[in-house]
């Protein structure tokens, strides 16, 4: 099926509007840069579709044209009666057939692909990894599954191999958007679990949004996907399944934020193998690219963040003020040491360009 | 009430509501039929596989009577609020299929 | 028409609920009002069926339900259906007190129903501590039903207001066309409590 | 009585008068200054929702208040502004176009525009009483059912109130079509505005259902502890997304199809030609009403249902380009070999032909299922829709409005002023919602608070709220029309575009009681077959005679009322029981209202053949 689609790109018309569309936005960010095979998939339907648009539209704006330039008025023809033209059957047929033809053009790409895309075949293969993914407001945890790690806000992908997501959600809708690797599925409370999966070609970090209006800070809701050579990601399970909590940091500022962390941030936040809490695992905060999905990761930022979470992102779940911004400093010393991995850390990511 | 109408049409407009009359009690006595085959069925635990649609075409069997004797859309006269209640049952239909199979998965 | 003639016609037409502008007018739209009324319902009634597993614990339908209560409401109303075609029958012979009678017979059954329907109601509350707010299938058990009880509680309001508007007037063009809306409207109860009966309770049991 | 209070002068009388009237005519224009006022307060919500979005992490709106504006936005928009304005051209010119003297139930008319009204009303309430609702004109569960404060609960009551509005509407309008046609005007020699009209009334009649009961389980759930969409007691959220689309799509159908009968109207008017394929309009707009109510899962397509479920509504959704497209070129061949007069009504509907086309097929984009997985819920959906409803709808209310305001009011709105307005409209238009589809494949999603800043994406918002500006500049240019032309503008005849149809036949604005003699039909366009005859006016089916009218009434405001109240009483009843006395008093007034519109003998009141007769003179005849 990508064969005889694939094949469409290179045709003229696809290749220039295809070269046209990928001009616009970011890499890693945008549905027209496609590094996955959903998304490329995606987009190959999409110039289809654009292209019978393209077709559809320059016809009916040549008639167009053409009548209003022809037909308008001229001054002296005022009481000039044109013939009242009841209508026309073969134009009638014409008009009728031709769309349905086109219809059906776009139609059947349009099943095979949502076929391809719903496809399972593989997810119970061995060695074929399943993440179980929860939507939260306003946060993402991403647990794989039987292999007794987890991570928050950041999933780890190996690249070169379909990754399914079994997603859904703890309390409101969201809806997980990673546009250079796939489309979007939303996740839902209760009982019904979405399935959909990930195959990106390239290493990368990529942008994903929640795309389900899920309350004031829905806009907030950033997550990515880092994606990583198979043997990195082997890698990445060793890191993660050693990470030790009780790990002394370095500095003494470190080990007296690590103190007040475990006294006041425990509730909700993990520090290695646990499962989903309130609050996002915290395992390997020190490799997020962004804190909470959206602030850069500075410690005048992230101190900000443990004292006044909201002014960040409203509505957010967790408290203000439970620490004083004393020991926010110290906290966020120990957060930003939290540095488990070095996986992914060379992976391109859009805020380069 | 006075009646100035000649008295054979009033005769034969009396004829023909008793007639109908006729129709409207056979109609419901076949429901009353439907409605004991229906409850027999399950109160006897006749155990089928067809139990499920043969309750629902029984179902469906005295509504028609409903609406077409007893709400007379037999008549003449009744084809736009027949039109309309087949819109109805249409669109209604529609809705149970997707409520039934496109809710949970 | 003057309105002499609407309300004391010299002369009963055939058809009395359709011999005005006005009533053809009530009895169409009054038809394509059912129309709605036929998606309302379906509504209620996917959700009912969608929701008919969620019954977070043992109050199943097959648990709760008693089919001899169904049974009997179910003949109380299908009676009433009749009672109200001989009703409709008297007014196309022009004789209003006993469509009059007819209606009156009707009511009563209606009540029937609904007493019933109040009892059941109670039991289920006070039995089983099934409400609802118990479960979704609570939640859409009482939302179906009691949208049909509501439809047979407002039918009987109706006619009995018709009944006792009209009794020292008697029949004329004006209002034989609310009589037959009426009784159309009463008939359409009837069709809805047909697929609840079948749906809700039979097919309930049956599980 | 309408009449006699008429005769009373002053002010009071005359709100009196509109409080009480069940003239279609009358009820059109309430219909016209509520629907345009909830417009402009919809436009002044998506001006402030562009300023927000003007630059990178603005915080020109707070986050909360950024939800409640693009709910009450959308909501605004379709609910108040565009349904109603759109009634306010049916309740004018339906009738009219017909030959009936009035619609079917003018009381129930009347009743249908007052609960629009204080439904309209209840909702917007909720601005000034702490908060309007915030999820979404979609208002999807359970985001709905837990959203805090009473802003959802006012979504529920006042769409619920103004719903059942509507559907009277409808029911009216499909009673009047099929019951008060004048002699000779069969179904195809029904004009396009009423054939839609008549389409789109059984839409409603069997879409708005569907929403009601959406409705009342939403209510259920957040004010009487039900558990619909409460997945913790086996409830399931999806339930409240099949019945909203369900009643959804056929809404934008609904919000459409009158506008495509009035494009076919004044097409035809300016191009002084008769319809191209009439017949495949007509059958085309049957079939996009019917075609209308197998789509409503395309909105669901990310939800999960898995490929067969979007494989079959993505195909259903894509066959209704074909009904769609017989009209688009069916309308291009009225004008081909035409004689086209570019006045304010035919440049909106000229200008409406392209816009509406790339709506449209971003719509047929869209309906590809698998693409949709990438354009679902981004600016790209945001594109598409405002293509087709201002391309569309918009469009085609600024051209029905020019088109039938002489009718409406006795006087043709200012031609250049009229121009002058819809020259940054339309640039403005396309400037504000094109780049937004490129925007969505960026990566932008809808119903975002605040963007980004360094995703490329600052550029292409900044254009889209230049644009929105050019609008409002246009829709101000064209309410200064509005103003100037009452004061300025000369009376017209009856007759000022020559028109076709029966409305042109009697004069503008028409007497209270339409045709002095109901006309006899005797082809399509039947004024045009008249005038072709040689003959100045329409053939009377019927000698000059009494008149029967209906009695105006104040029942229909006071049942809405009733309502009104009862709404807040369920509202507030969740923190106080003392509120059930306001649901009480409410429902008492509305069934009191009921009980005595029952029981009360209302038979009309006559216009006498004298009177008629010394109307005529003064030229009501023609
Ligand atoms: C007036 C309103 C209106 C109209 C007329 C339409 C018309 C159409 N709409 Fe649109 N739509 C909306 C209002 C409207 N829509 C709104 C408000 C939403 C978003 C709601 C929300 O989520 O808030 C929406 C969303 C929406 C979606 C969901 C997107 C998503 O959320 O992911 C889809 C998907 O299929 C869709 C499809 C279509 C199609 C196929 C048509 C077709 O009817 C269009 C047909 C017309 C043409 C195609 C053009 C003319 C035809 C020709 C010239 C013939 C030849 C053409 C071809 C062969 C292609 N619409
Ligand atoms: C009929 C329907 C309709 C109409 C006409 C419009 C018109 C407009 N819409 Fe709307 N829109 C919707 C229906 C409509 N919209 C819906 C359903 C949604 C989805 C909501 C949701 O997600 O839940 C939406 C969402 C929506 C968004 C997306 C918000 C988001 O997802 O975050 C945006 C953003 O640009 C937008 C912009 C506009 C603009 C600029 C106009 C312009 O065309 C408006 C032009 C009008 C004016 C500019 C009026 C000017 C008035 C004045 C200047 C007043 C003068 C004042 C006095 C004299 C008192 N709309
Ligand atoms: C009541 C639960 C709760 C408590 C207690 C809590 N948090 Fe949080 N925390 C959350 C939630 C929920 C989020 C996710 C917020 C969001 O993104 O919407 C979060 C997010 C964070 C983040 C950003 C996470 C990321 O993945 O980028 C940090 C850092 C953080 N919390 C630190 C702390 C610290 C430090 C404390 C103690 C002083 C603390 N939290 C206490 C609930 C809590
Ligand atoms: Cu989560 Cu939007
Ligand atoms: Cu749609």
């Amino acid at each position: 099926m990508r064969g005889w689609m694939g094949k469409f790109r290179s045709l003229f018309l696809f290749g220039t509007l295809a070269l046209i569309l990928s001009g616009c936005g970011k890499d890693n960010l945008s549905a027209l840069k496609p590094k996955g095979y959903s998304s490329e998939l995606i987009l190959d339907l999409m110039l289809i579709s654009i292209a019978i648009m393209i077709f559809v539209f320059v016809i009916v704006m040549a008639i167009y044209a053409f009548v209003l330039v022809r037909y308008r008025q001229k001054k002296d023809d005022e009481d000039i009666i044109p013939k009242q033209v009841e209508g026309n059957k073969a134009l009638e047929v014409i008009w009728t057939v031709i769309p349905i033809i086109l219809l059906l053009v776009l139609a059947v790409p349009t099943v095979q692909a949502t076929f391809d895309l719903a496809d399972r075949s593989t997810q119970d293969d061995d060695g074929v990894l399943t993440v179980e993914v929860t939507g939260n407001q306003y946060w993402w945890h991403f647990n794989y599954k039987g292999e007794e790690i987890s991570s928050s806000q950041e999933l780890y992908i190996p690249t070169g191999e379909r990754v399914y997501l079994d997603m859904k959600a703890s309390d409101v809708l969201h809806s997980f958007w990673l546009p250079s690797i796939a489309g979007k599925m939303d996740t839902l409370p209760g009982e019904n679990i979405n399935t959909m999966y990930l195959e990106a070609y390239e290493e990368g970090v990529y942008w994903g949004h929640c795309t389900e209006l899920c309350g004031p800070s829905h806009s907030l809701m950033d997550f990515r996907v880092v994606a990583v050579s198979q043997d990195e990601f082997e890698q990445l399970k060793e890191d993660f399944r050693n990470i030790d909590p009780e790990a002394k940091p370095e500095t003494d500022s470190a080990v007296e934020g690590q103190k007040t962390f475990n006294n006041k941030c425990m509730s909700c936040h993990a520090i290695g193998n646990a499962p989903m809490g309130v609050g996002p695992n915290l395992s390997n905060f020190a490799n997020r690219e962004r804190i909470a999905g959206i602030l850069e990761p500075t410690k005048e930022n992230l101190v900000s963040w443990i004292t006044n979470p909201d002014e960040h992102k409203p509505g957010n779940k967790m408290p203000a003020n439970l620490v004083d911004e004393q020991q926010a400093e110290e906290i966020a010393d120990y957060l930003l040491q939290l540095d488990h991995t070095d996986v992914g850390e060379d992976a391109p990511t859009q805020s380069e360009e | 009430m006075s009646n100035a109408k000649p008295a054979h049409q009033h005769e034969y407009e009396r004829k023909q509501h008793r007639e109908e009359m006729k129709h409207q009690v056979i109609s419901f006595v076949m429901m009353i039929i439907f409605t004991f085959v229906a409850f027999g069925m399950v109160m006897f635990e006749v155990n089928s596989f067809f139990i499920i649609p043969t309750l629902i075409l029984l179902a469906v069997v005295q509504v028609a009577f409903q609406l077409y004797y007893f709400m007379h859309m037999k008549n003449k006269g009744h084809d736009m609020p027949a039109l309309m209640m087949y819109g109805g049952a249409a669109v209604a239909l529609l809705t149970i299929i997707t409520f039934t199979t496109l809710i949970w998965w | 028409m003057s309105h002499d003639d609407v309300l004391n016609p010299k002369q009963m037409p055939h058809d009395p609920e359709k011999a005005t502008l006005e009533g053809k007018n009530k009895f169409l739209g009054f038809w394509f009002f059912l129309g709605g009324e036929t998606v309302l319902f379906a509504s209620l009634f996917g959700t009912y069926l969608a929701l008919n597993g969620s019954t977070q614990g043992e109050n199943t339908p097959e648990h709760l339900f008693g089919l001899e209560l169904v049974f009997i409401m179910t003949m109380l109303l299908l009676t009433s259906s009749l009672t109200s075609v001989y009703a409709m029958y008297h007014m196309k012979n022009h004789n209003f007190q006993k469509m009059q009678l007819w209606l009156v017979i009707t009511v009563l059954l209606g009540l029937g129903f609904l007493g019933c329907e109040i009892y059941e109601f109670m039991h289920y509350i006070h039995e089983y501590e099934f409400t609802f707010r118990s479960s979704a299938f609570g939640s859409a058990f009482y939302t179906l039903v009691g949208f049909h009880g509501g439809h047979v509680l407002f039918g009987l309001s109706w006619i009995t207001a018709l009944i006792i508007r009209n009794q020292k007037r008697g029949l004329n063009l004006y209002n034989a066309p609310k009589y037959y809306i009426a009784s159309l409207y009463w008939h359409f109860i009837d069709v809805v409590w047909v697929f609840i009966f079948t749906v809700v309770y039979l097919m309930g049991k049956v599980g | 009585m309408s009449t006699a209070a008429a005769q009373k002068s002053g002010f009071l009388a005359t709100i009196w008068d509109y409080l009480t009237t069940v003239d279609h005519k009358k009820i059109a224009q309430l219909y016209l200054y509520t629907g345009g006022f909830f417009f402009l307060v919809g436009g002044v919500e998506a001006m402030l929702i562009r300023i927000q979005l003007m630059k990178p992490d603005n915080d020109f709106l707070s986050a909360g208040l950024y939800n409640e504006m693009i709910t009450m936005h959308g909501t605004t928009m379709i609910f108040l502004a565009a349904m109603p304005l759109i009634f306010a051209l049916m309740n004018a010119v339906v009738p009219l176009q017909i030959g009936a003297r009035d619609v079917a139930f003018p009381f129930l008319n009347s009743l249908g525009f007052w609960l629009f009204f204080f439904g309209g009303v209840l909702l917007n309430v909720s601005w000034f009483t702490g908060g309007a609702p915030d999820a979404g004109w979609t208002n999807y569960a359970p985001l709905s059912t837990t959203s805090p404060g009473h802003g959802v609960d006012y979504y529920v009551m006042g769409l619920q109130i103004s719903g059942a509005g509507t559907l009277i509407a409808g029911i009216n309008f499909l009673v009047t079509i099929v019951n008060m046609r004048a002699p000779g005007m069969t179904y195809m020699r029904m004009p396009l505005f009423t054939w839609s009209t008549f389409v789109t009334s059984a839409l409603i009649l069997f879409a708005f259902p569907a929403l009601t009961v959406g409705l009342f389980l939403m209510m259920f759930d957040r004010m009487f502890g039900s558990a619909f969409f409460d997945v913790a007691l086996g409830g399931n959220v999806i339930i409240w997304e099949h019945l909203f689309w369900i009643f959804g799509h056929p809404e934008v159908y609904i919000l459409i199809l009158p506008l495509f009968g009035a494009f076919s109207d004044i097409f035809s008017t300016f191009s002084k030609k008769r319809l191209f394929g009439y017949s495949a309009m007509v059958f085309a707009t049957v079939l996009i009403g019917f075609l209308g109510f197998m789509v409503w899962a395309h909105h669901m397509f990310t939800v999960g249902m898995g490929p067969i479920a979007n494989s079959i509504f993505a195909v259903a959704t894509m066959a209704i380009a074909v009904p769609t497209g017989i009209k688009i070129f069916n309308w291009l061949f009225t004008m081909w070999g035409g004689q086209i007069r570019m006045t304010a009504a035919m440049l909106w509907s000229v200008a409406f032909i392209p816009s509406f086309t790339i709506g449209g097929m971003t719509g047929v984009m869209l309906a590809a299922a698998a693409a949709d997985y990438q354009y679902h819920d981004t600016y790209f959906v945001v594109g598409h829709f405002h293509y087709v409803i201002v391309g569309g709808v918009a469009f085609g209310l600024f051209a029905g409005l020019h088109y039938w305001w002489p009718k409406m009011f006795g006087k043709i709105l200012n031609e250049k002023l009229g121009k002058l307005a819809f020259w940054p409209f339309f640039i403005g238009f396309h400037l504000t919602f094109f780049i937004q589809h490129f925007l969505g494949l960026m990566g932008m999603p809808r119903r975002y608070w605040v963007f980004l800043d360094g995703q490329g994406l600052n550029t292409g918002n900044l254009i889209s709220t230049i644009g929105a500006f050019l609008m409002a500049i246009g829709t101000i240019i064209f309410l200064i029309n509005i103003v100037y032309t009452a004061f300025k503008e000369p009376k017209v005849g009856g007759d000022p575009w020559n028109g076709r149809t029966l409305e042109w036949a009697i004069p503008s604005p028409p007497p209270h009681y339409n045709f002095a003699q109901t006309p006899l039909v005797r082809g399509l366009d039947p004024l045009w077959v008249e005038k072709m005859d040689g003959k100045k006016g329409m053939t009377p089916s019927e000698p000059l005679g009494d008149i029967h009218m209906p009695n105006g009434s104040i029942l229909p405001f006071m049942m809405s009322l009733g309502m009104f109240i009862a709404g807040f009483g369920f509202i507030y009843q969740i923190d106080s029981s003392s509120w059930l006395i306001a649901v009480f008093i409410g429902m008492g007034i509305t069934l009191g209202s009921m009980l005595t519109r029952s029981l009360k003998d209302d038979l009309g009141h006559h216009i006498h053949k004298e009177e008629l007769e010394r109307d005529i003179k003064k030229g009501a005849g023609k």
